[in-house]
């Protein structure tokens, strides 16, 4: 699933032909704007990506008012900074704590805050994470170098509907006096899907 | 449906492979880019909806499913949805070549690389008006209804049978199982938490909890 | 274990495609006949049992459980155990070539022809002594439990959860979930009904039933 | 699944080649020995088969008293006529009735009356059997071309166990008068399965 690119004098796999045949038969056909798929791959290689989910975090670690509103009103607050759209027009936003862990899956397909976090990993997408997440979250994020005392609950949030679910990552011990945009160097993709913390100063550049 | 695309709780697929977060390209091979944004123009022609695409992937051959890649399961299930809706003829998707012409009402809608900067992401929302008020309010204690519909549903079986408390009312959504069919109805959107041994078991871990959103039609009270 | 082995109640694998009876051969390729009649011999050697067999097979990876015909899994599980046994070695499996020497006190047990002719089934008895008094008695209605174990077991999914009534007591016999892993204990055995709609919701038929042997170890009582 | 035998001119596929090389390689370290390979398929292709289960059913239409036996005491029965054996060593018979029909399946492999009725179909052995038997009987048996009303009840028989199942059929009508070697043409191995009735005298050579 994960093939690394090929090497570019591979000759073509069966895939990559099909794939092609199909693209120039709908743009033939008028279906499909070359120049729209152009534009779309490239907002997703430059642009999209979960860039946005780190800024709402930074900001509610950063401003208590935020955060409230962001738990209050996650959609009004996300709004508030730009973002919203496709599967992401209602999102609830999952605040760990000392006490709680939040964990985000789709058992059914690949739900997921695109307008947030960009597309999902292939890890998110695969059957592995599918299958275990319900049933042995802890064991998934151990899978994650991630360790959760059997003193915290663990929640599992299946995305079975279009309600989109962002977690908010514990703010990270010794990062006091950061400022918001220092502290989104912490936020990884991981943190706001669930299966690690942010993290902590020391494992990344000293801003 | 009862489909091998319903993993939760399932066993034996070995473990995760995250790859290094830093390390991780958008797509890991160029035709998957390709995939994904045919998937996503020609679904904006708005000729099906969402749970149409989930019910195509997940009723393929099931040995396809679990043998292919997520982007190839897009792409077999685009391939379906193109000829099952005549956009494409069989013959097309063999030759390559283009047979028959799309009404001029559909070529309107092709969605252009202006309208795709402007808006990167689809905006339709899922919210119905209700068909009526809502049975249940957070706290209360409901089944998730042992049904095993042949047609699409958002139900997981992994939920199926147990009980649940009410978390929180979303509202009212789009009820997947008729929307996969055409017929767009609202139906009140639960959030339940069920207790992780509720689930799995007395071997599950005591301290975990699992929350599904369900709609009201797969529920009923629990004593 | 939850794999996709576990097959009852599963949707989306299409019709069933009978051969005409008249016309079914005992084997359709020569391969397959070779394949069954190694496993047999092989597991006339008695180095593991049936419930180590069967997990074998409903443990090879899921895409391959599925893609596979019947006796490619057989093929797929026996080349499996004949390495983790220590019977044949991965280099020789690979090569073809016999490259270590098996043991006189197994050589001794390999199954001959006039053996085969004597007795063509192994004729394995599963009774083993209970391990106390039955706890039900026909009549009982008893919950199914909601056990969801890593390895091997044969409580199927689609019963886990539901209530049924004890039809019949089989007496004790081997133990399967422990058996797969070498430990050979007898539990009381049971056949216990369920009506359709237990199982499978308001939609089955209200006149159909099915009955599944389970163990006590899988069994609570049921108000 | 179920190809057609391959053209004696065509190269052995792949699965063809391993198993030949599997075999030799055990023959060679004398795990496994030729003949009795040999033997073991000889016997399959000519002797073992659904054909004891026919004279079990026969004997039981034609001699009220065993059928009793046979009901009571399957064991003892069936041993009486000579079979016994591997996963044969418990077997409950299951009679059909105006009232009560019965269908035999194995959800999580292929356990089946080895002794009595032989190997077990290739679908038997298939998925879509396997998930449909228990969810679904009279679905199934429609595609046998078997319809079973409504107003009667139809029992599916997981084998989960090694217990095993044998069904037997209902004694058609038409035939009254045959002796037990004539009715043994009328049971089909798929009726002591259970996905159909036994013949009618019309539909088989007339004995």
């Amino acid at each position: 699933m994960t093939k690394d690119h090929q090497d570019d004098t591979a000759p073509p796999s069966d895939i990559e032909l099909s794939v092609k045949a199909l693209e120039s038969l709908l743009v033939e056909k008028g279906l499909v704007d070359q120049e729209a798929v152009d534009a779309l791959l490239e907002l997703h290689e430059n642009e999209i990506g979960p860039s946005n989910g780190r800024r709402v975090v930074a900001r509610a670690w950063a401003d208590g008012g935020f955060k409230r509103w962001l738990l209050d009103d996650p959609n009004g607050a996300i709004a508030s900074m730009g973002y919203v759209g496709s599967q992401g027009d209602q999102v609830r936003v999952l605040e760990n704590t000392d006490d709680v862990h939040n964990l985000v899956v789709c058992t059914l397909c690949s739900c997921y805050p695109w307008p947030l976090l960009g597309l999902p990993p292939v890890w998110y997408k695969s059957a592995p994470y599918r299958a275990q997440a319900v049933a042995d979250p802890r064991g998934v994020m151990r899978q994650f170098g991630s360790e959760i005392g059997d003193n915290r609950e663990v929640r599992v949030w299946d995305s079975t509907s279009e309600m989109r679910y962002l977690v908010l990552p514990q703010r990270p011990p010794g990062a006091e006096g950061w400022c918001e945009e220092e502290l989104r160097d912490l936020v990884t993709r991981n943190s706001m899907i669930g299966v690690e913390e942010a993290q902590r100063p020391a494992t990344t550049q000293t801003p | 449906m009862n489909g091998v695309h319903d993993l939760g709780g399932m066993q034996g697929f070995g473990p995760v492979r995250p790859e290094p977060e830093s390390e991780e390209p958008v797509f890991h091979e160029e035709w998957e880019g390709r995939v994904y944004a045919m998937v996503r123009l020609i679904g904006g022609l708005a000729l099906w909806n969402l749970d149409m695409v989930r019910h195509a992937r997940e009723s393929l051959p099931p040995a396809d499913y679990i043998a292919y890649s997520y982007y190839e399961i897009w792409f077999a299930a685009l391939r379906k949805q193109l000829v099952e809706s005549g956009l494409v003829t069989e013959d097309e998707l063999r030759t390559g070549r283009a047979s028959s012409a799309v009404s001029g009402a559909i070529l309107e809608r092709v969605m252009r690389a202006e309208q795709v900067r402007a808006k990167p992401f689809m905006t339709t929302s899922y919210r119905r008006p209700a068909p009526g008020p809502a049975r249940f309010v957070p706290g209360d204690r409901v089944r998730a209804r042992n049904r095993h519909p042949r047609g699409h549903t958002r139900e997981p079986r992994y939920v199926r049978g147990h009980v649940g408390t009410i978390d929180a009312h979303y509202g009212s959504q789009v009820f997947p199982d008729l929307s996969a069919d055409g017929v767009v109805e609202g139906c009140h959107l639960y959030c339940v938490r069920f207790a992780a041994r509720a689930l799995w078991g007395e071997s599950a871990n005591v301290n975990s909890a699992v929350y599904v959103d369900l709609w009201e039609d797969y529920l009923e009270a629990a004593p």
